[in-house]
């Protein structure tokens, strides 16, 4: 199964790269957001994956008595979603206040600024 | 006893989930096939999460089930009216079959009000006739 | 949107998404759930009152403006990061626990407290960017 | 006093943030609670830094979780002197925020966002977990998104929008890593990875994982080919935002490098490699840039990248002299660097530009604050003995001695172009006659303030040009610090016992 | 104010049903959160008589449980069956239900049985829209929604 | 035993099957709602899905997870009809 | 010392803030500045004379072994007086020079900064503290060189001076590392007993190297020769200054104290003479090409450091001694020379040589003083020219090597330093005045007694130079030399070779004076080989430079964001992928993986299809849509491995990311590709291996043993310790809560941030 979870990280951050190399901003979000998840996907198999038990002890012990799983790439990657959630809203807006002022959703429209000035 | 009884209920609410799916794919236009989709699927989840209710036969989590079919029932009803009125507002066709629509026309294009307005008989109607 | 339907609805949900968000809030220390998630549900419902009902409506509803909400909370989630750092001279975060057990929530304690302002965070972020765009959509 | 006094600086910034919005629309306010707040900051920065120089590292355990298993902030005198840096260059800040920012820009919680960041930069410093590290650059990058973005006119939300994309970028690979460390080690606590790293076997991976970290930092410090979003955008944000950027955003990026490289991989030889490599294109590129620009800002962005070039290099020859330069020059880069561009914004409102090619005359008509401006950019230059001196002799040394040949060079050529270009800056910006100017009738020139208002743009600015002068004549303390860090982290055992061992 | 005391029944009531704990203080607590919850959006239901009602309510349960699975069967035979047989068409319902809750209903229970769908209700809610697989005649339709489900309904809220 | 292997090996694929015919769906379209109600539908049998998993593991908590999804997804596809509705007055 | 070197700085400083006092006819106050210096230093002559040294030393950063040392022998004594003896005239001169100009404080201030460097520089003992004088000058001579800043060709030839002299610093500050580091010292008294260590060290050939060429760059050397000429746009005080005592003697200072530390290496020997020889004849020939006074001056300036860096290779006694010397006379007469040029330039308001004659009606003290400074720089006897000439050609005839190869360089160039002198000194006076220039009558004595002064002392000293060198020259060449002693100065050592020669060298000398007349037609003549010029090159080396720096940054910083992100991209799949290439194999314990079951192979391949999905569709709505699906797949992913809180945390946000996605998007554009074909396949290419690398990174790593310790403390002690069942949320809100309060925050800041976009519109005056 790892295996294949490995390859769909890697297809997750394939798809997002060549989403964010794209010129549309929404693309470049979208793509965004595809990377995102497989970083999230990365953490959370190299936490290594253990099924059907959760990191949750049940309610008549006090600790777990049987395997359960890895909780801190749990933890971090609740982090890292919530992160992202609030960088993804702000980069939503970006693109929407972007188009606003720029009229275009060409990121090539975007290469004044290089150039010397 | 019980076990029998999750078996009987995930059984079946297997099946209408699947017939759902299939007629999702066989139904020839959007109306036909949210009206599938509503329908089996809530019967069918609701089944299998009765099957859970029982399997874990604890007050707190059959009623929080209970919580989530009623839930279903309420949503999913609302989900099929809007998925319909839009279907039908951005100008889904209606399939050939189709030989009633007193819908059309009755949208405003503009404030999206929608009127009572007798129509006796659509156009559609006419041509079926 | 106008739609009776879903504002009938709307209207129904809305208390009954809150009073679920409180439920996922309060249990989160013993199952899944939390501030984050439960801040989520609350907002969502507010979300939906505002798809039915229009966002001015939904402004009108809330007695607290989502914008407090946001140092409310955090000014929450910090108090009980900082208690025992000024009170007690104990590390930034050092949980604190009431002794005894009270009813409904468990055991009270400093993460509780946190979970909360994590909760009215969540809520008031949400909702002050949703209801920026839809204002500006 | 209890060790606690390390965890104030984010106490006091998260307090004034949070009291900050509750001000939401209140400007004036606001603009007197963050001025309070910067002092307040300052004032704990001291202690925390009389502190640490007394006691030494020492170690709050968030949670009072012990290490590894909760958070651990550690206070070593880097992260003091970091800490102390931060609050000046914030205050100075702060006080030309207040006078150059406009209202309308200050109702949209600017002042919260600022202390959010000095917040984020300062928990970095103070962090002793890779993860919690993550968790504070990402507070750190999204209200720089919000600074850099808030406004958005056309320029800068080009600027904004690729800031955004490669940063973000950053975090993501910053992620990658820490995933990637954690898959080996099992642990987040960096004494503990510095620990338990030598445990893995496999050589391969942790060059893979140092390399991902490297590629996250040196993207936040801008170091070539990493660096684009520097100059795209640095320019683009009012003054006062960008001096914040300048003098302490690629700095953390630097500090995180300069941790991972001590405690996690030291001795790495192919990441001392990789680094010197680096650092070489990084000050050509910087240099390169600086050069043909015209803009004073961009000018002063490329430069930015030309001079973590210099620290960087430092890094990868890794002995306790080349440590000592970069640690001094980093103690110098961030105060003249914030400085700058305090100065590009005085600029701006001198003339209502910053492209050199409309500018001229100041030397004619502003002689005081001619002068003024000179100290700091022979600061920036390194003009013996002023502060960018000093390090670069630990440097050469260091270079030279280790047979990096390259990077010496690219060391010497750097300082040249420095030099060159903040003479032609003089040159074009001081000597020459104003040309004809275009502007709007409704900018408000320097001119035309109210004294306190002039005194409210230049103080920030002499504040930090008299401790760019103390840092150059009083070198000899800056210097023992910078030895007494640097012995630190070559050591880093100290840190790693001081961590894992109460 | 009284209608705002059954809200807050209610959500107490909910509560003890999500906490699945039943004692006195969920209760409490459950009517607290109620309180708290309607004070914060100025809420309330209605204004019907819900204890009156309730032998209705269960009765009318059962025929929609029934008419669920009579379409569901219909439903699925259809989708089994190879060739479509479906006569479909957008049929205008007068109601004689009024108030909001009720049209909702009726629409609600219309599109949850397989084979209809509540497409939308007339601005001055006067007419249902409503999809159907099976319109075989549009009186016959029309006649077994009203004496079905709005018959019941309005036994129910009136 | 027997209720766990009958779960495992014939309820789930099926479940399993059924997600994919409504993908099928989704990826065809033609239109928009299509694909929405596609979407909704993967919800609804994905809660099926966990009901079953969490008999199998024997886990109650992953109940409440179908319960959150049941509730966000529907605002999913509010989202959705909004968008289109508006998109359609814009344009 | 230090108190006179500081004072030097302060009072400089001082000046500025008694600006209108200075303006007024009180600017003379300001020689008090030298003057006080010249007196100071002057009283040390009687020590000195006894070969004493005297050496004073605070620490300052004693981290770095840079202390503030200052150390008075005869070399560093000779230099003081010059420089504070020449400053004194020019403060002097400068008082009525600019008499009334805008900017005299700010003039003097530089002026006197200038020179304080010069003392710092002359005297430090630490080759750090060196270094920093060393740097002050240049710094300050940018200022003096551009003083006149309006005017753009002032500018450039600061910026140009300020280039080749700061690079020249950059390469001093490396030799003193270098030079510390090989020694353990920057104290330059102590590497004189190590002179050997330093020869036989590694670091020799790169310490020389370094050395040479900071002091070419100073002092003009070939190739660095050409930013001279461009310093004379300067004021005339400021040109007198830096070319005939200060700035440019600095080089010369720095190989001469050098010399017996590094000296005494065919290294060391032949490029100092090679370089010499070769900057003697080549600005010696270039002078010839000159019309403007300034600039003839100019090339003598660079011809005469030339003669000194060729006397300093010879190295031997008497090419010390002569090159003190003649350090002494060039000083004099080329100080002279400025000076008059500038009454000149002051009074006629032309410098051009083929423009001024007669200059001697109404200029009659001038034209004597010039007629002496001529003879001094021609070395006619009696004047101390010829002393200084006489010891030249003795030096170079007793060479070992090439003996008259060398001494007819000399000569040649010698000859051509006294056409030079001449032209100068003597032509504009001769002849009949021409009409267009305006009638003359005698400056002020500020003006005309310096040079005066200067000239006298050229011709006492001449008469007497044992005054010279008993005093000065011998104990400076004492500290030079090693062991050789006893040379005494004298005028007239009777009719032998030497003399015959510097009749000679006066011969020719006055015969190309009379052969050669500077005329434009010369002038652009000799422009027409002005691209092969080290000047000239230089010039397209830079622009060259300028052209490669904008191609490189446009390669690099060409605005592209994609560009951009490809670069970063690739940058990570060289380095990660160089490093995993190296162990390609993957060892894979199969058994420890989670089994393969249908529903998850189904929602792994429908995920797999929906990211497809996303990143092909041309509909931007379905894409949002997929996305959807692809958030439902996570969601029951991290079901399936026990991650309950993830999935609800994953789908609840990405529900919020789907709505404000919704909400945005209607107002977009229509989503169109814009990429062309070719760079899709490229970026695909790119992105498929950053994939794969990732992929079989991740292989890689989870076939390494995993360590539990953290983990298993959570489970051990969440309930126990902190009270919570729910390992996940007991980490979020306790082990490591900071993280969680950080996380809230992030989200707090990009609330205020979406809000801050959408409604702050701001006024137009913000605006650009
Ligand atoms: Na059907
Ligand atoms: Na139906």
């Amino acid at each position: 199964m790892e295996i294949l979870l490995a390859i769909m990280t890697g297809v997750l951050y394939a798809a997002g790269t060549y989403m964010i190399l794209r010129r549309s901003i929404v693309k470049l979000i979208i793509g965004i957001i595809l990377f995102g998840n497989g970083v999230n996907l990365l953490i959370f198999l190299l936490g290594r994956i253990t099924k059907g038990n959760p990191p949750i002890i049940s309610p008549e012990l006090k600790h777990f008595t049987d395997i359960y799983a890895d909780p801190i790439p749990q933890a971090l990657i609740l982090t890292s979603i919530v992160i992202s959630f609030g960088l993804q809203a702000f980069a939503i807006i970006l693109v929407k206040r972007a188009y606003k002022v720029l009229k275009t959703d060409d990121l090539d429209m975007l290469n004044t600024l290089d150039e010397d000035s | 006893m019980s076990e029998l009884l999750i078996i009987i209920l995930s059984s079946l609410g297997t099946l209408f989930a699947l017939l759902a799916a299939i007629g999702l794919i066989r139904m020839p236009d959007t109306f036909l096939r949210i009206s599938v989709n509503t329908k089996a699927a809530t019967l069918g989840v609701g089944l299998l999460l009765a099957a859970a209710a029982i399997f874990f036969n604890d007050l707190a989590i059959s009623t929080r089930v209970l919580a989530i079919i009623i839930f279903i029932f309420l949503t999913a009803p609302i989900g099929g009216h809007l998925l319909g009125r839009t279907g039908y507002f951005i100008g889904n066709k209606l399939c050939d079959k189709t030989h009633i629509d007193d819908l059309k026309d009755q949208y405003n294009k503009k404030t999206h009000e929608l009127s009572s307005n007798d129509q006796e008989e659509t156009s559609v109607e006419k041509e079926n006739k | 949107m106008k739609t009776l339907i879903l504002k009938t609805a709307s209207d129904i949900l809305l208390p009954v998404l809150l009073l679920f968000s409180v439920f996922i809030l309060l249990r989160g220390h013993y199952l899944p759930g939390g501030g984050f998630v439960g801040g989520l549900i609350a907002a969502i419902a507010f979300v939906l009152d505002a798809f039915a009902n229009g966002l001015e409506n939904s402004r009108k509803i809330i007695k607290i403006h989502p914008g407090f909400l946001m140092p409310l909370g955090l000014l929450i989630s910090f108090a009980s990061a900082v208690t025992p750092v000024f009170f007690q001279d104990l590390p930034f975060m050092t949980g604190l626990w009431a002794s005894g057990h009270i009813p409904v929530i468990g055991k009270i304690g400093s993460a509780l407290f946190f979970d909360t302002g994590v909760y009215f965070v969540v809520v008031g972020v949400s909702l002050t960017i949703i209801f920026t765009i839809s204002e500006n959509a | 006093m209890s060790e606690n006094i390390i965890t104030y600086p984010l106490i006091v910034h998260l307090f004034f943030s949070i009291i900050l919005m509750f001000f939401w629309n209140k400007v004036k306010v606001q603009k007197i609670v963050t001025i309070i707040g910067n002092f307040v900051a300052l004032g704990v920065a001291i202690a925390v830094f009389i502190f640490t120089w007394k006691n030494g590292t020492h170690v709050v355990n968030a949670g009072n979780w012990e290490a590894p298993f909760g958070i651990v902030f550690v206070g070593d005198m880097l992260s003091a002197t970091l800490i102390l840096l931060t609050a000046i260059a914030g205050l100075s800040v702060s006080i030309f925020s207040v006078i150059s920012i406009i209202n309308a820009r200050l109702r949209f919680g600017f002042f919260s966002v600022y202390h959010f960041l000095l917040l984020g930069l300062n928990g970095a410093f103070l962090t002793g977990d890779m993860f919690n590290l993550y968790v504070w650059f990402e507070i750190i990058i999204i209200s720089s998104f919000v600074l850099i973005s808030i406004g958005g006119e056309k320029n800068q939300l080009e600027g904004a929008v690729k800031y955004f994309t490669l940063n973000f970028f950053g975090s993501l690979i910053f992620l990658t890593a820490l995933g990637v460390i954690y898959g080996l080690t099992g642990t987040l606590n960096m004494a503990d990875v510095a620990v338990k790293i030598q445990q893995v076997d496999n050589q391969i991976l942790i060059d893979v994982c140092a390399v991902l970290f490297l590629t996250a930092f040196a993207i936040k410090s801008a170091v070539f080919p990493l660096n684009f979003w520097l100059p795209a955008s640095y320019h683009t944000p009012p003054s006062a935002v960008s001096a914040i950027f300048a003098g302490l955003l690629t700095k953390v990026g630097v500090y995180a490098l300069i941790r991972m490289m001590t405690l996690i991989f030291p001795h790495d030889v192919f990441l001392m490699n990789v680094l010197l490599v680096l650092s070489v294109l990084t000050i050509i590129s910087g240099s390169f840039g600086a050069i043909i620009q015209n803009n004073i800002r961009k000018v002063f962005s490329f430069l930015i990248i030309c001079h973590i070039g210099f620290m960087i290099g430092g890094l990868g020859i890794f002995n306790v002299l080349a440590l000592t330069g970069v640690i001094f020059y980093l103690i110098h880069d961030i105060i003249v660097k914030t400085n700058l561009f305090l100065i590009g914004g005085l600029i701006y409102r001198l003339k209502s530009t910053t492209n050199m090619k409309n500018i001229g005359g100041l030397y004619k008509s502003y002689p005081k604050i001619s002068l003024l401006l000179l100290i700091v950019l022979f600061s920036l230059v390194g003009v013996p003995p002023l502060s960018g001196f000093w390090p670069k002799i630990s440097l050469f040394l260091s270079s030279y001695s280790t047979e990096n040949y390259w990077y010496l060079g690219a060391l010497i050529l750097g300082s040249f172009i420095t030099l060159i270009v903040v003479a032609k800056i003089w040159s074009e910006v001081f000597w020459k006659n104003q040309p004809e100017l275009k502007v709007s009738k409704r900018f408000i020139f320097f001119d035309k303030l109210y004294p306190i208002q002039k005194w409210q743009f230049v103080t920030p600015i002499v504040l930090l040009a008299l401790f760019s002068l103390y840092i150059g004549f009083g070198a000899e303390h800056i210097q023992s610090l910078s030895e007494r860090i640097a012995e630190d982290l070559y050591n880093s055992q100290n840190y790693i016992d001081a961590v894992l061992k109460p | 104010m009284k209608s705002q005391f059954l809200s807050n029944i209610l959500l107490m009531l909910i509560w003890v049903f999500l906490t699945g704990s039943y004692n006195a203080y969920n209760f409490s607590f459950g009517f607290i959160l109620g309180l708290l919850i309607i004070w914060l959006i100025g809420y309330s239901v209605g204004q019907t008589k819900y204890i009156k009602i309730l032998p209705r309510v269960i009765a009318f349960f059962f025929y929609f449980v029934y008419e669920l699975i009579i379409a569901n069967l219909e439903v699925a035979y259809e989708v089994m069956t190879p060739n479509l047989n479906v006569t479909p068409g957008i049929i205008k319902i007068p109601l004689d239900v009024e108030t909001n809750l009720e049209i909702s209903l009726l629409a609600n229970l219309i599109t949850l049985t397989p084979g209809t769908l509540s497409l939308d209700v007339s601005d001055d809610k006067k007419v249902l829209y409503v999809h159907s697989m099976y319109v075989k005649d549009r009186d016959e339709f029309i006649h077994h929604i009203k004496n079905g489900f709005e018959r019941r309904i309005l036994l129910i809220t009136r | 035993m027997i209720l766990n292997d009958f779960l495992y090996y014939i309820i789930l694929p099926l479940l399993s099957f059924s997600i994919v015919l409504v993908f099928i769906r989704f990826l065809k379209g033609p239109s928009i709602v299509d694909r929405i109600i596609a979407l909704d539908l993967i919800v609804t049998i994905g809660i099926g899905i966990i009901s079953i998993y969490s008999i199998i593991n024997n886990q109650p908590n992953f109940l409440d997870i179908a319960l959150i999804l049941a509730l966000i997804a529907f605002l999913g596809t509010v989202a959705f009809t909004y968008y289109l509705e508006k998109r359609d007055n814009n344009e | 010392m230090l108190f006179i070197v500081c004072l030097g700085f302060l009072l400089s400083i001082a000046i500025l803030f008694i600006h209108k006092f200075i303006k007024g006819n009180w600017a003379w106050l300001s020689t008090l500045i030298p003057l006080t210096s010249f007196l100071y230093f002057l009283s040390f002559i009687g020590d000195i004379a006894q070969n004493d040294v005297i050496k004073v030393s605070y620490s300052w950063i004693s981290s770095y072994s840079v202390d503030l040392s200052f150390m008075l022998d005869g070399l560093s004594l000779l230099f003081v007086l010059m420089i504070s003896g020449i400053g004194t005239l020019v403060f002097w001169y400068t008082s009525s020079y600019l008499k009334g100009h805008e900017y005299l404080d700010r003039f003097y201030a530089y002026l006197g900064i200038f020179m304080a460097a010069m003392l710092g520089l002359v005297l430090s003992d630490n080759l750090i503290t060196m270094f920093i004088f060393w740097e002050l000058t240049s710094i300050s001579s940018f200022f003096l060189i551009g003083f006149n800043n309006e005017s753009k060709s002032s500018r450039k030839s600061a910026l140009l001076a300020l280039g080749i002299t700061g690079v020249g610093g950059l390469f001093l500050l490396a030799a003193a590392v270098i030079l510390g580091q090989v020694t353990s010292t920057y104290t330059i008294s102590e590497m004189l007993s190590m002179s050997n260590e330093i020869a036989m060290s590694s670091s020799y050939t790169f310490i020389v190297v370094m050395i040479f060429l900071a002091a070419f760059t100073k002092s003009a050397q070939f190739p660095f020769h050409f930013w001279l000429p461009g310093a004379m746009k300067a004021p005339t005080p400021v040109s007198t200054y830096l070319h005939s005592a200060t700035m440019v003697k600095a080089g010369i200072y720095l190989i001469l104290r050098f010399s017996p530390i590094l000296g005494e290496t065919s290294l060391w020997n032949t490029t100092l003479i090679t370089i010499g020889a070769i900057t003697m004849l080549y600005s010696a020939i270039q002078m010839l090409f000159r019309t403007d006074l300034k600039a003839i001056l100019a090339y003598s300036t660079i011809c005469a450091l030339g003669i000194l860096t060729f006397l300093t290779g010879l190295g031997t006694y008497e090419a010390l001694v002569a090159a003190m010397v003649f350090i002494v006379v060039h000083a004099l007469y080329k100080a002279s020379l400025f000076l008059i040029t500038g009454i000149i330039d002051h009074e006629t308001g032309t410098r051009d040589i083929t423009k001024l004659s007669g200059l001697k009606q109404g200029l009659m003290p001038i034209a004597v003083a010039g007629f002496v400074a001529a003879l001094i720089s021609g070395g006619v006897i009696p004047t101390l020219g010829f002393v200084g000439k006489d010891l030249i050609y003795e030096s170079t005839l007793h060479f070992k090597n090439n003996a008259w190869l060398l001494t007819g360089i000399a000569i040649a160039t010698n000859v051509l330093l006294f056409y030079g002198g001449f032209l100068v000194g003597v032509k504009p006076f001769l002849g009949k005045k021409p009409e267009a220039l305006p009638h003359l009558h005698m400056p002020s004595i500020r003006l005309w007694l310096p040079p005066m002064l200067m000239v006298l002392l050229g011709l006492v000293l001449g008469f007497m130079p044992y005054l010279l060198g008993d005093s000065l020259i011998m104990p400076g060449a004492e500290v030079l030399s090693r062991g050789e002693s006893g040379l005494h100065l004298k005028l007239w050592h009777g009719f032998n070779t030497m003399f015959w020669l510097s009749t000679l060298t006066i011969a020719f000398g006055v015969i190309v004076y009379l052969v050669l007349k500077p005329s434009d037609k010369l002038l652009r003549f000799s422009e027409k080989f002005e691209f092969i010029s080290p000047k000239s090159i230089t010039q397209y080396l830079v622009s060259l430079f300028k052209i490669m720096s904008k191609y490189w940054t446009m390669l690099f910083q060409n605005g592209y964001l994609r560009h951009y992100v490809a670069t970063y991209v690739t940058f990570i799949i060289v380095l990660v992928g160089y490093l995993l290439l190296k162990d390609p194999v993957l060892k894979i314990d199969y058994n420890t993986l989670a089994d393969l079951t249908v529903y998850e192979i189904v929602i792994i391949i429908i995920m797999f299809l929906s990211t497809l999905f996303t990143v092909f569709t041309p509909s931007r709505l379905a894409a949002v849509a997929a996305m959807g699906i692809i958030g439902f797949a996570f969601c029951l992913l991290y079901l399936f491995y026990s991650a309950p809180d993830l999935a609800m945390t994953q789908f609840s946000v990405d529900t919020l990311t789907v709505i404000l996605f919704v909400l945005v998007l209607y107002r977009l554009p229509k989503y169109l590709k814009f990429s062309k074909n070719y760079l899709r396949v490229e970026h695909g290419i790119l992105s498929t291996i950053f994939g794969g690398m990732i992929t079989f990174l991740i292989l890689k790593v989870i076939s390494e043993p995993k360590n539990s310790e953290i983990s298993n403390f959570y489970a051990e002690n969440s309930y126990v310790l902190a009270k919570g069942k729910n390992v996940v949320n007991v980490i979020l809100v306790d082990f490591r809560g900071s993280d969680t309060l950080i996380e809230i925050t992030v989200l707090i800041v990009a609330a205020i941030g979406v809000f801050g976009l959408l409604k702050l519109r701001l006024k137009a005056r913000d605006k650009k």
